[in-house]
Formats: C-alpha cells, structure tokens, sequence
C-alpha cells in the first residue's frame, strides 16, 4: 500500500479536561471516500474539530502528503489548512449567512490553490446551476440543500486535495440526501480525496472505499465500506436493528 | 505627628493666653497647613485646575519665604493638592475630607465649580479647624450656604459681577436698550447669566433672548444661529475661553454678530484667553472684571509663569494665589487653629478692619504686620480680599477693559464704582 | 428656508464626523465583539498629534494627519497584540472586554493630559470663510470635511464590500468560528480591522477639530455616546449605516433647534433629542435603521 | 364534540420577501401521532414556530382545543398545554440538568416574586418538582449528571433532556422537533417506548417533526408532508409512500422505488 | 506616611464603598442573574436621589416619606426603561440605556424650576421660608446615633463612623435578601432567561415580566443607594450622575465575579480603597510627578490595575472560570 494521503496516528484530545478521543488511527488514501462511523459521544466530529484546532489534542500527529512532502498538520494554523490542501465543511453553520452566495465562494478562495478565482467560481456555477440565478442573494435565504450545496461549492474554492465533511447529510430530506451522496460521488471523482463522519452509516459506507467505526474514542472496526456496510455483527451493534432489513 | 501636635497645643495655649493679654502673637510660631482640591485631570476642566493648584502651591511658598525673610517663626505649608477630576460633587467630598481628616489642613482652597465648593464648605462646616476658600466659585449660593463661618471665596459673586455688567452696558448702550445674554450651561455660566437678567430688567433694561449652550457640544452653529436672531442691542456672554473659542468662529460665520456690541466677564480679560479663542474674533470686545489698586499684575503672572514654566495658564489663575496667600496670613494671624480663629485671621488680613495694603510683591511686610498682631490688607492679585460675614469679597471698583487687535485695553475712565 | 439649509448643512457636517468615527467602532464591535469604550480618546489622539505635527514640527498639514493616523493605527495594534489577543484567547465576554476597554480609556486619556497638557489646541484654520449658498452660510472648512469624511467613508464601505480582506471581515464577523476553518487568515481580518478603526478614529478627531477650531482633551469622551448612538441607529457592523446613523443624528439634533419645527427646541436638549430620536427609532426598528429581521430556526 | 385538539386553517408567514409558510393547513386528533416531514426549508420549523407562538402568522388562524391561540404571547400557548422541544435540542447551558428539569415545573408558586414571602408554599412545591425532576432523569439515563451544569451533556444527552423538560410541564399536545435526529438507534428506541408509555398512560397527543422514514412510519398514526410552505399530503403513513408529489418533492425516485 | 494612618478617610471610603456596594448589587440582580446588560443604572440613583431632595426642600414631606418615594420613582424608572427598551437585543438594550441615564442626567441639568438644574439642589426652589435642608432629619438621626456611639468608640465615631455602619448593614440585608431571592424558582427562570428567551418562553414563563421585574428590583435597589449618595453628600449635582458612575459599578460586579453575590462586598471594598487609596500614592516613584502629573497618573493606575485584573482573572475575583467556557 502506498503512503495515505492523510494520516491520523495515536490521536488523544477532547474539550478542556474532558477527553474523548483516546488514540484514533485514520489513514486516507489519495482519491478515496473515506467514512468514519459510530455511536452518540464516539468522538467522530472530535476529529475533524482536533485538526482544525477547534478541539484540544493532547497526543498523536496528523499527516498530509504535499507536493510530495510530509506535513504536519497540528502544526500548522487552522486558516492555514486549506493553503496545504484541507478543504472543510462543518456540520452547522457552514455558510455566511449575512453575505451573498457569490461573496461566499469569493471568500473560499485561496490564490495558493493555482487556479484563477473566475475560473474557480464558474466552475462551481457549472456544478451548481441552483445557484447561478441566485447570485447576488444573501446565503441566509437559501433552503437547507441548497445551502449544503453552498457549503461543498466554498469548500471547493480553495481546491482542496482532502475535504472532510461532517456529517453532510444531517437535516436533509431523504431525496436531498441521495443528491448529496450523488454528489460526493462526483466530487470524488474529479480527483478530490474525502474524509467524512456520518450519522447516515449505510449509505455513506456504501459509497466509501473504506470505514472506520469509532467507540468510546477509539478504533473498533474497520474495512472496506461496502463490506462493512453490511458486516452483520456491525450493523446490530451501532445502526440499530431496525436498519437491517 | 507628635511634634507638630505638641506645637499646635503649644500655639493653641498661647493663643488662648494672648486673647487676653492681646500681646503680639506667634513668638513661637504656628505651622499652616494647606491643600487644595481642584480638577486637574477630567476634561474640559483641567487647565484650570491645575492652574488654581499650581497659583495656590506657588502662594504658599511666596509667603513661607516672606515668613523666613521676615524672621517670622512657623510655616506655611502645601500639604497636598487633590484631584477632583471633573468636579463632580462626591469626588470633592473625597477629596477634602481626605484633606481634613487625613491630611488634618487648615485650609482648603478649592475646588473650581460653585458646587463643588459647596461640597468642600460642607465638609469644612462638619470638621473642625477647616477653612474652605473657594477660588473660583461665584454662585450666590455660597453666601447663603450654612457652613458655620468656614467657607470664603475669592471670588465675587455673580450678584456683584451682574451689577458691575449691568452698569458698564447701561454706560455703553443706555438703561433700556435689548440686551441678549448667551452662557454656557453651567453652574457659572446660568448663574451670572440669571443674575445679570434680573438685574438688567430690574434697571429699565430689555432682554432680548437667552441662550445656553453645553460645554462639550458637537458643534455651536445653531447656538450662533440662535444667539444673532434675537432682537438685541448687546449681547452679553457668561463663558469660558474653551468654549468660547468653538462659538465664536460660529458666531463669525453667521456674519451677523458684532464683538464690538459683546459684553463678556473677566475670563477674557487675559492674554492667554485672547489668543485661545483668536484675536481676529475678539477685537472689540468689552469686559468687566475685578479690579485692585496697585497690584502689578502683569508681573506676578512673570514671576508665576518663572516658577511654574508647565502651568497652563488661564485667567482665573491669580485667585488661587490669593486664596493661599490669604490663607498663610490668617494662620500667622490667627493665633490658633479653631474654625472660629482662621476665620477671624481671614478678615483680619483681607482688610476688614482696616491696616497698611499689601501686594504680592511686599509680602515680608505683610508677614511682618500681620505676625506683631496688625490688621492688613492684602490687595489681592486677582480681586477683592475683604470678606463680609458670609466669606464673601465685598465690592470695589471693576474696571471694563476693551480688546484692540489682540491688545487688551484697560482704560480707567470707563471703570465702574460701587 | 435660509435656517434649515443652514441646519441642515451643520447636521450633516456634524453627522459625516459621527459617522466616520462610528464606522470604526462599528467595525471593531461586528468583528471583534468588543464595545470599545476608548474609541473616544483616539480621536482625541489624533487631533493633539496632528496639532504636534503641524503646529509644532511644522510639517504639511496633510503629512500631519498621515501621520497621526498612522500612530492610530499603530497604538490600536499594539493594544491588540498585549491585551486584546490575550484577552479573547482566554475566553472573555463582551462584559470583560467592554471593561477592560474602559481601563484602556482611563490610560490612554490621561496619557494624552499628561504628554499634551490640558490646554486646549487649534488647528491654523480659517474657521470664519464662508460663501452663501440659499441664504445660508456655508464655511468652507466644513464643507471640506464633509467631504472628506463622505468620500473617505463611501471608500472605505466598497473597500469592505468588494475587497477580499473586506469580505474576509464581513466573513469574520458574520461567522468567527466557520471563518477560521475556511482558510480565512483571522490575524489579518483583525489587523485589518483594527487599522481602519485605528486610522479612522484619528481622522474623525482631525475632523472635529477642524470643524470646531479648537479642541481640548475632552473632546473624545464628549462625542462618545453620540458617535455610540450614531452606530446603534444605523445597526452594528454596517459600514454605510455608519454613515447615515451619523448623519440623521446630525441633522435631527441641529434640526431640532428650528422654531419651525414645535417652536425649536432649546438647544441644551440636543444630546436629549439625540438619544430620544435613538430609543424611538429602536422601538419601531429593534435592529436599527438597516437591520435584518431573520429567520428562526 | 370535536375530537381535534389543533387546527391549522390557511396559515402564512414570511420573512424578507421569502414566504416560510405559505397556506397551510392541517389539523391534530387528540390522543394521535402525527408527523411532519417534508424536504428542508418546506416550513416545518416554521410550523412549529407559528403554533408555539414564537411566530406571528401574517394570515389564517391556529386553534387549540377550539380557542384561538394564534395571537397569543408563547407562555400563555404553552400555560394551554402545547410545549414543544427544539431542533437544535437547546438546554440552558449555565444551569445544572437538574435545574434545567425543573424549569419545566408549572404553576410553580416560586415563579412569582409576591411567594417570596411565602417560603412555605415555595418550598414544598420545589420539594415536589424536584422528585419528579429526579424520577425523569433516571427514566432517561443521564441522573448521574442532575448538579453537572447542562453545558457538559453530549448532543444526544441534550436531545433526551430537552424531551424531559417538556414533558415536566404536563403538556396536553406536544411538538418536538427532529427527535431523533443524531441520537443513535439504540437510544431512540429507549425513548420511543418512554413516549409510548406516557401516550398510553396520560393521552398525550404529538406532533414532530422527523427525516428518519423509518421511525416515521413506525410511530406515526398519520404523516402530515409539507413542501414550500404548503402541505402537500396528508394520511396514513403507508399512503405516503406512493404519493407521486411526495416522491416528487421529498422521497426522490430512489427512495420510493425501495 | 502619618497621613495614611488617619481613620476619618477611610471610613468616609469604606461608607462610598457600601454606597457603590448596593449600587452594584442592582446591577447584580440584573446581570449576574438575568444577564441584562444595563447600562444606565445611575439614572435610578440620580432618580431616587433628586426626588427626596425635591420633596422635602419644594415640599417639605417628611424626610421618610420622601426617601421611600425617592426609591419608588426609581422602581418607575426602572419599569418604563424596561417597559420601553427591553424588547431590543442585549447589546441595543446596553447602548439605550445609557441613553435612558444621560437623558435623566440632561433633564435634570436643564429643569432649572424643579431640580436647581445646573446649580445643583441648593438651587431646588423653596417655597416659603426656611425650609430644611433635605439631610437635616437624617444628620439629626445620624448625629444622635453618634452621641449614643462616642462613649463606647471613641473620637473616631463621628457621623461618617455611623454613616458607614448604616450603609454596610443595609447593603448585609439587601445581599441576604439578594442571595435569597437568587434561590428561589423565580431566579432560575431568570437565569434560563439570561442565555435563551425561546427555552422559558416555550416552558409557560413569561420572558418578559421576569426580565421586568429584574430590571425593577435591581432599580429599587439602585434607587436605595441613590437614597444614600444623596445623604453622604449633602448637595445633589447633575455631574455627580456620569455613566462613568454606572462603569464603576459593572467593575465592582465583574470583580466580584457577576454570578455570585458573595464577593460583591469584597469587590466594593476593593474598589472603592483603590480609587480612594491612590490618593496616597505620592511614595517613589510618584514623588518625582508633581501634583497635577498624579492626578493623571493616578486614573491611570486605576486603568491599569482594571485591565490586569481582567486579563488575569477574567471571570473575576470569585467568579467560576466554568461557566466562562461552556459552549
């Protein structure tokens, strides 16, 4: 196996005393989807919180390959993640609201992407027509998709090699949802690595080529998503029993 | 502490002994202890504060050096010169009672504003051994104040200053001519500003109008629309140069106002007050302001400005001075420490009951006189130094100075008498 | 009709300097979440420097007011780098911050006193030029910072509107937390923010001096509460309504003065009028003049 | 006798030129289940707003139990009987669980300040309130928590609490807000039977407000589905399903298919 | 140095200590549990104060009668800030009532007939002849109370020795009431209140009246204090009503640690011997200021010690660092 594109090792940390991650492993290959699972206070979201400073880390190193050197990502400002190629979209509140669609992806842009910002914009216009009539409405108006659509197109702007969601398809009508995981699909095969936390399991495994579930901040399982999608002792335990069938 | 107290027992003893034997006093000497409370860091403020501070602290050791000139025992001393920030009336309770119980004065001068001298006389009449000498507080408040003979000032009341304008617009306008008063809103500005309407109409005189304008406004021009609007023949203004210096250029720009017709009060009979607010804008003005005989004015003001080259320097500076000055000569004559004794010093060295006049500059003299037991008059820097029963100066002349190209002119035929 | 243009032009005037000093109060407040008490005394700053560099060093007036702005902006950063980064960084409120402000306020005026005296200061000025315009009398120095602060405003608002370091600001203020990990440089946004409100403050202080002629120490603290006001009423954190909460403060309380109107009001009611005119606009718009009404979720 | 406990006639809203909701209408057995669902943004939060008061409708009426309730302030809605919990599960952080709980106690004489000149009747009703607030924190697990400020709970921690909170105030119709949205399976079955259990015992009725299909269908005696601020089905929950403007405008093709 | 041992100062700052102490507990009921950030609380003091001067000087009530409509005016403006404004978002609520106290404060400055105006309430018009000063009744209460004293304390028992020990017994009681009134339901609805309208307000309470009644007592209590800074000073000015008065009871509040009442009496005192205390700070190297560069350096000081105080213990003095962090 070639070196993972991003690489999580013996990550411990939580909010102020209260630890929730006790040594998690994660290991991203380059251009896969890559989904972690797991029950309420698992510490899923504590990950990509860690990594963005936001959470407390008190042991373990993150990794990402950059132009083909290592770098280590603790060490590096959270405004600054996106310039070594983190792209992030939080679980809540991930738009300006108070500004226009347009301003939001301007303000996702980085120059150190290597793409002009025009090119970038109209691209992700391309991506999503919704958005193009909207242009110069305020982010705040749009519907709950839409907005979700917004937060990926911003995300983009700063053409990330690794984008990690948290939890995309939260609040989503169900229709909304398989648009969504259409979507990161796609996005995925445009070149662009995932790591995501999903309270969804089955359909986000579905479409991952590799899951982690988290218990108790830990590592507890782990393999190929498909299989894991339907791993039966899995399912029973974390999805619930109404899931199965 | 123990030394000075035995010095004061020592003094009171005396004292009590010359009361009756009437022999001259103060062989052994008596030390004065002086502060002051004035605002010396608030805004708007400040530079006379400090200015009243620095006159009063520069009193003090004029006399201290007239007292060792003259050989006479004791000591005059400034003790402590307060803060009252922006004068606000419980910060200058904080301040003099710091001064009477901590500090144990004898005197305090301040503070600056009519309330906040009302304060320092509520804390004098409280405590005893405490003499208040407002030094620039002119409401007529502090005449009917009940403060137990414990506070003075040297500085008239506006009921006087009104009369003295009254009488110098009458000279220049005619008893019934319109006159409209403009002051800014405080206790100094509304209170000469009343007095002088009651007293003007009380004369035969009509009042045009009346306008008040705030110390720290965001800009004058409506006041200035306000002001040159009303029917007037005259205008009189209770102001201070500060503010002044914003209304005038409003008021210059209305192209309807004329300094030659503004009457305004001793705050601006000062160089420093003329260049403040331009010499362009004040030429023609009149004024009244206190006047005494034979006091080089000028030349204090060098002597002071040598002693304290940072002193900021405005009009009102000289009635400190007084104010200390006075303050040391009634310790050396009072003989005692008692409320009741400074305050009988006070009018004994102010020229209550008669005795040789002194200025600034004959100082050791003075000490002289006043240390064998002799009435003076001391003929203050600034103004009258005689104290009626209230504590207040009674009146004399006022002269009415005019401003010429910057120039201020005192021409003594226009001078009104009481 | 000569009085209100007269009115009129001194509200605006008057207005265009709330305004500028207001923007950027309301900067720092949207951005920072700081209600900064000492703005006042930055104007203060920038005019007694500017005297300095005038009237004192004799440079260019131009150069002096570059160069106080300059100094604005540079003690506004050091401010931000020992108390203010400290501050946020260890998770103090609005509350806390609101006061430490005012410990600043306390230091920086007094600081003032103490480097410039308490003598109050003009510019060399002409004051008195005026030329009629519908029977009013327009002074020419006036019109000049009218000017000045509008233009200086107007750019300021597009720089914020169409700049990337203005739309980082609006991100940042609009949402702190997703801004951070949007790959927005927070150091730079504040900096930012801090160099206009730094740069600002002073102009607005040179404005008020130069409309007034003369200025004392107090000058800051005494337009504070009205530049305060002048931000409430045109909401928080808008850099235009900045401007026209300035403005309609100016106007309302120079206007308030006309006989015309209710037979005019005396003029030491101004600062009264002012703040009714806030309170009574708040009722009926909570947000100020251009705020949103949102949402629930 | 009418057996509705809430009728919603033609309601309208809108915020900024965006119309939230946009004629709705819909009505509440007493003693049901019904359930909301409907893509984002079609006005179900809205909805809830409208009928907790927390939102003034531009137009139509909402009655409770017969009597208008849509100019109502939201206390005197909820002193009705209607209490609702919220999407985002709100606890007052800066309060212990405990105290949160007992926010929810009713009529309590210590709300009002003239009883606090009688200790006596104020006490014995926190005494009460605070058994009760115990008992319901050990039916949802979390009374090891009761004095912990409410701030330290775990987003499913706060859903459960929100869920008792409302409960403590003795509601007679209650709104919840995406219950179970990110509170794992195991857990939402615990409290499904929590809810079963006080519906068969107290003849509560419930409104919510859920995404998951599945428990939708399983709980619901009748599915409400709203799209743009309008309803656009409603019925038994098995008829939903083959509603062509619910596939159209919620479900997707996908979903349906299955 | 001997200056600094004189005890008549000290009980004359430990007495404005107790004044800004109730002041501040005002603020507390206000903040610490409803998180209302008011403002404008000296607008209550300058209300409560002004109206027992104008009744007992324009009017001659009795000096009770008129302490206790002092206060009860206070409460009305407290209801019709609240009535009015209360509405607005915290931080439009803060910036109003600043407005509400200055248009108080300005009011009072220029109603020359009814408050003395500029002039302060020696210029309160008096009808007839003679009629008291409005502290005449209680320096007669105080001056008894001093008599009853001296024998047993000694010369330091003078009027400002009662003085302080009225004012520290009233503020004793006001913070057991406080504590009290902190315990009950009442006081938990307000605190949900402080972080959440919809939670309460979906619960049945009435967001509203709690947050009214708040700003009332805390108005009532502010009004009591402005009973007594009327009384301590003897002479009512408009300029002794400054918003920076209201600042100085948000520092004693903050220092205490906003939540708790406990350290408020602490906070007070700390305060008020700082401002008070720093008069004395003319050791090395303040000796090499003169007295005007003091007076600068002194506000200073107290900026100073304000922002290293909140750097360091941002929470304040007592406060809990917990309820700080929670998200």
């Amino acid at each position: 196996m070639t070196q993972p594109l991003l690489k999580i090792s013996n990550l411990e940390g939580g909010y102020g005393d209260i630890k929730i991650l006790n040594g998690v492993n994660i290991e991203v290959p380059e251009n896969s989807i890559v989904t972690i699972v797991g029950p309420n206070g698992a510490g899923k979201s504590t990950i990509m919180k860690a990594i963005f400073g936001i959470a407390r880390v008190t042991a373990g190193t993150a990794t990402i390959i950059r132009d083909g050197k290592e770098v280590n990502v603790f060490a590096t400002k959270p405004y600054n993640l996106s310039k070594i190629g983190i792209g992030y979209v939080p679980q809540i509140e991930n738009i300006f609201v108070g500004m226009t669609i347009d301003e939001n992806l301007d303000v996702g842009y980085i120059p150190e992407s290597g793409k002009s910002l025009e090119e970038l914009k109209e691209s992700m216009y391309v991506r999503y027509p919704d958005l193009v009539s909207r242009k110069k409405d305020r982010a705040g108006q749009l519907s709950g998709g839409q907005r979700q659509m917004l937060a990926l197109a911003r995300a983009l702007m700063s053409a990330p090699d690794v984008l990690l969601l948290d939890e995309p398809s939260a609040g989503l009508a169900p229709a909304l949802v398989d648009q969504l995981f259409d979507e990161l699909v796609r996005i995925n095969q445009s070149g662009v690595t995932i790591l995501m936390v999903e309270q969804n399991a089955r359909r986000a495994l579905e479409i991952s080529t590799y899951g982690y579930v988290l218990d108790m901040g830990r590592n507890r399982h782990e393999g190929p998503g498909a299989a894991l999608a339907v791993d039966p002792e899995i399912v029973g335990i974390y999805f619930g029993k109404r899931n199965k069938g | 502490m123990k030394k000075s107290k035995a010095l004061v027992l020592a003094a009171a003893i005396a004292a009590s002994a010359l009361l009756v034997s009437t022999v001259p006093a103060n062989a052994a000497g008596v030390d004065i202890r002086v502060g002051t409370v004035q605002p010396m860091s608030g805004a708007g403020f400040a530079s006379y504060g400090t200015g009243l501070a620095n006159a009063a602290a520069f009193g003090v050791t004029s006399v201290q050096a007239a007292m060792t000139a003259a050989g006479v025992g004791g000591s005059c001393k400034m003790i402590a010169q307060e803060d009252s920030v922006s004068d606000a009336p419980s910060v200058v309770r904080e301040a003099a009672t710091k001064l009477a119980k901590s500090d144990k004065v004898n005197f305090i001068i301040g503070s600056l504003t009519s309330g906040a001298s009302l304060e320092v006389g509520t804390v004098t009449a409280a405590a005893s051994g405490v003499i208040g000498i407002a030094s620039a507080a002119s409401s007529p408040s502090l005449t009917t104040f009940k403060d137990n003979d414990t506070l003075f000032r040297t500085y008239p009341s506006d009921l006087l200053q009104a009369v003295a304008l009254v009488k110098a617009v009458s000279k220049a306008n005619g008893n019934s001519s319109w006159v409209t008063v403009g002051a800014i809103n405080n206790s100094f500005g509304t209170g000469l500003a009343t007095a002088f309407k009651r007293a003007w109409i009380k004369n035969g005189g009509h009042i045009g109008g009346t306008v008040l304008w705030n110390a720290g406004a965001a800009s004058y021009d409506s006041e200035a629309a306000a002001l040159v609007k009303t029917k007037h023949d005259a205008f009189v203004f209770v102001d201070y140069p500060d503010s002044f210096a914003k209304l005038a250029p409003a008021l210059a720009r209305t192209k309807k106002w004329d300094a030659k017709i503004t009457f305004m009060t001793e705050a601006f009979n000062d160089d420093s007050a003329v260049k403040t607010v331009g010499a362009s804008l004040m030429n023609g003005i009149r004024g009244t302001s206190a006047k005494t005989n034979g006091t080089d004015a000028a030349g204090w003001k060098t002597a002071f400005t040598k002693a304290y080259p940072k002193n900021p320097g405005t009009f009102v500076d000289g009635s400190g001075f007084d104010a200390a000055v006075l303050a040391c000569l009634a310790g050396i004559s009072a003989g005692g420490t008692s409320s009741k004794a400074l305050a009988k010093g006070l009018r004994n060295v102010g020229g209550v009951n008669g005795g040789t006049a002194y200025t600034w500059d004959q100082l050791t003299a003075a000490v002289k006189d006043v240390a064998a037991g002799k009435p003076v008059t001391y003929n203050g820097v600034w103004g009258y130094t005689k104290f009626d029963r209230a504590g207040d100066p009674m009146g004399g002349a006022f002269e009415v100075w005019s401003i010429k190209d910057g120039v201020i002119l005192h021409d003594s035929k226009q001078d009104v008498q009481f | 009709m000569a009085e209100f243009v007269q009115l009129l032009f001194n509200g605006l005037v008057e207005g265009s300097i709330f305004g500028i000093a207001a923007l950027g109060i309301s900067l720092v407040y949207s951005v920072l979440k700081l209600v900064n008490f000492a703005a006042g005394d930055f104007l203060t700053l920038g005019a007694f420097t500017t005297f300095f560099f005038a009237t004192n060093s004799h440079l260019p007036f131009i150069v002096a007011v570059l160069l106080s702005m300059l100094l604005g902006v540079a003690i506004s950063l050091i401010l931000e780098f020992i108390i203010w980064r400290k501050l946020r960084k260890s998770g103090a409120g609005m509350l806390a911050l609101f006061l430490v402000a005012t410990g600043v306020a306390f230091v920086l005026r007094q600081s003032i006193a103490l480097i410039f005296g308490s003598n109050s200061r003009k510019f060399d000025i002409d004051q008195i030029k005026t030329f009629e315009f519908l029977g009013a009398q327009i002074a020419q120095a006036q019109l000049a910072v009218l000017c000045c602060a509008s233009v200086a405003i107007t750019v300021i608002a597009l720089f914020i509107k169409k700049s990337t370091i203005g739309k980082n600001m609006r991100a940042y203020s609009d949402n702190p937390s997703l801004a951070s990990v949007s790959g927005i440089n927070v150091d730079r946004v504040i900096i930012a923010t801090w160099t206009i409100s730094g740069a600002f403050g002073a102009l607005a202080g040179i404005f008020q001096g130069t409309v007034q002629g003369q200025f004392t120490n107090g000058m800051g603290l005494d337009l504070l509460l009205s530049i305060l006001a002048a931000v409430v009423l045109g909401t928080i954190g808008d850099a235009y309504g900045a401007l026209i909460g300035g403005f309609v403060l100016g106007i309302v309380m120079e206007l308030s003065t006309w006989d015309a109107l209710l037979g005019g009001i005396p003029s030491t009611y101004k600062p009264v009028v002012a703040f009714a005119v806030l309170v009574i606009v708040l009722l009926f718009k909570p947000e100020g003049i251009f705020g949103v009404k949102a949402r629930k979720i | 006798m009418n057996n509705l406990i809430l009728e919603v006639n033609d309601v309208a809203v809108s915020f900024g030129g965006v119309r939230a909701v946009n004629g709705a209408t819909l009505d509440v057995e007493v003693g049901s289940v019904t359930s909301v669902i409907g893509p984002n943004g079609a006005g179900k939060t809205t909805l809830f707003n409208l009928i907790s008061g927390a939102t003034k409708p531009d137009s139509g009426t909402i009655l409770f139990e017969g009597l208008e309730i849509h100019n109502l302030l939201p206390h005197k809605i909820a002193d009705r009987g209607i209490i609702r919990t919220f999407q985002g599960a709100k606890v007052i952080k800066r309060l212990s669980v405990l105290d949160n709980l007992m926010l929810g106690g009713q009529d309590n004489p210590g709300d009002s300040l003239v009883n606090f000149l009688n200790p006596k009747a104020r006490k014995a009703y926190e005494v009460q309130c605070r058994e009760r607030a115990m008992e319901l924190l050990k039916q949802i697990g979390i009374e090891r928590f009761a004095d912990e400020y409410a701030g330290i709970l775990s987003g499913g921690q706060r859903k459960l609490l929100d869920l008792a909170r409302a409960l403590m105030a003795n509601p007679t119709l209650l709104l919840l807000d995406e219950p179970f949205a990110g509170v794992n399976p195991t857990l939402v079955e615990k409290l499904l039977e929590v809810l079963h259990a006080l519906r068969s015992k107290h003849n509560l009725t419930f409104l919510l407000i859920e995404h998951d299909l599945e428990t939708v269908m399983n709980i619901s005696d009748r599915v409400i589905v709203m799209a743009e601020g309008r309803v656009i089905a409603d019925g038994k929950p098995n008829s939903i399903y083959e509603n062509q403007a619910v596939i159209d405008a919620y479900l997707g093709t996908r979903k349906a298919s299955k | 140095m001997t200056a600094l041992m004189q005890p008549g100062f000290w009980v004359f700052i430990l007495t404005m200590s107790g004044i800004y102490g109730i002041f501040s507990l005002g603020l507390q009921i206000q903040y610490g549990v409803g998180g209302i950030l008011n403002f404008g609380h000296v607008g209550m003091m300058a209300l409560s104060s002004y109206t027992m001067a104008i009744l007992i000087i324009s009017h001659g009530i009795n000096f009770w009668i008129a302490a206790a409509a002092g206060v009860a005016v206070a409460a009305l403006g407290g209801a019709f800030l609240g009535l009015t404004t209360l509405r607005l978002r915290g931080d439009y609520f803060a910036i109003v009532s600043i407005a509400f106290s200055e248009i108080v404060r300005y009011v009072i400055y220029n109603s020359d007939g009814l408050t003395g105006g500029v002039q302060g309430s020696l210029a309160i018009p008096v009808i007839g002849e003679n009629y008291p000063s409005y502290t005449d009744t209680w320096d007669s209460i105080m001056n008894r109370a001093r008599d009853i004293l001296t024998p047993i304390f000694g010369e330091i028992a003078d009027r400002e020795f009662v003085m302080a020990i009225v004012v520290w017994i009233t503020l004793g009681i006001l913070l057991l009431i406080v504590s009290r009134i902190e315990r009950t339901s009442w006081a938990r609805v307000l605190r949900a209140t402080r972080e959440d309208d919809e939670v309460p307000a979906a619960l049945g309470k009435n967001v509203f009246r709690f947050r009214l009644q708040a700003v009332i007592i805390g108005s009532v209590i502010g009004g009591i204090a402005g009973i007594y800074w009327g009384l301590e000073s003897s002479l009512l000015s408009p300029d002794d009503f400054l918003t920076l008065v209201t600042f100085y009871g948000w520092m004693i509040l903050i220092l205490g640690g906003a939540t708790k009442v406990k350290g408020l009496p602490i906070a007070a005192i700390f305060f008020g011997f700082l401002y008070g205390g720093s008069r004395f700070f003319t050791f090395w190297p303040f000796s090499h200021l003169d007295a005007s560069q003091r007076a600068y350096v002194r506000i200073m000081i107290i900026g100073i010690v304000l922002i290293i105080l909140m750097m360091r213990r941002p929470q304040g003095i007592f406060g809990k660092r917990q309820e700080m962090v929670l998200e």
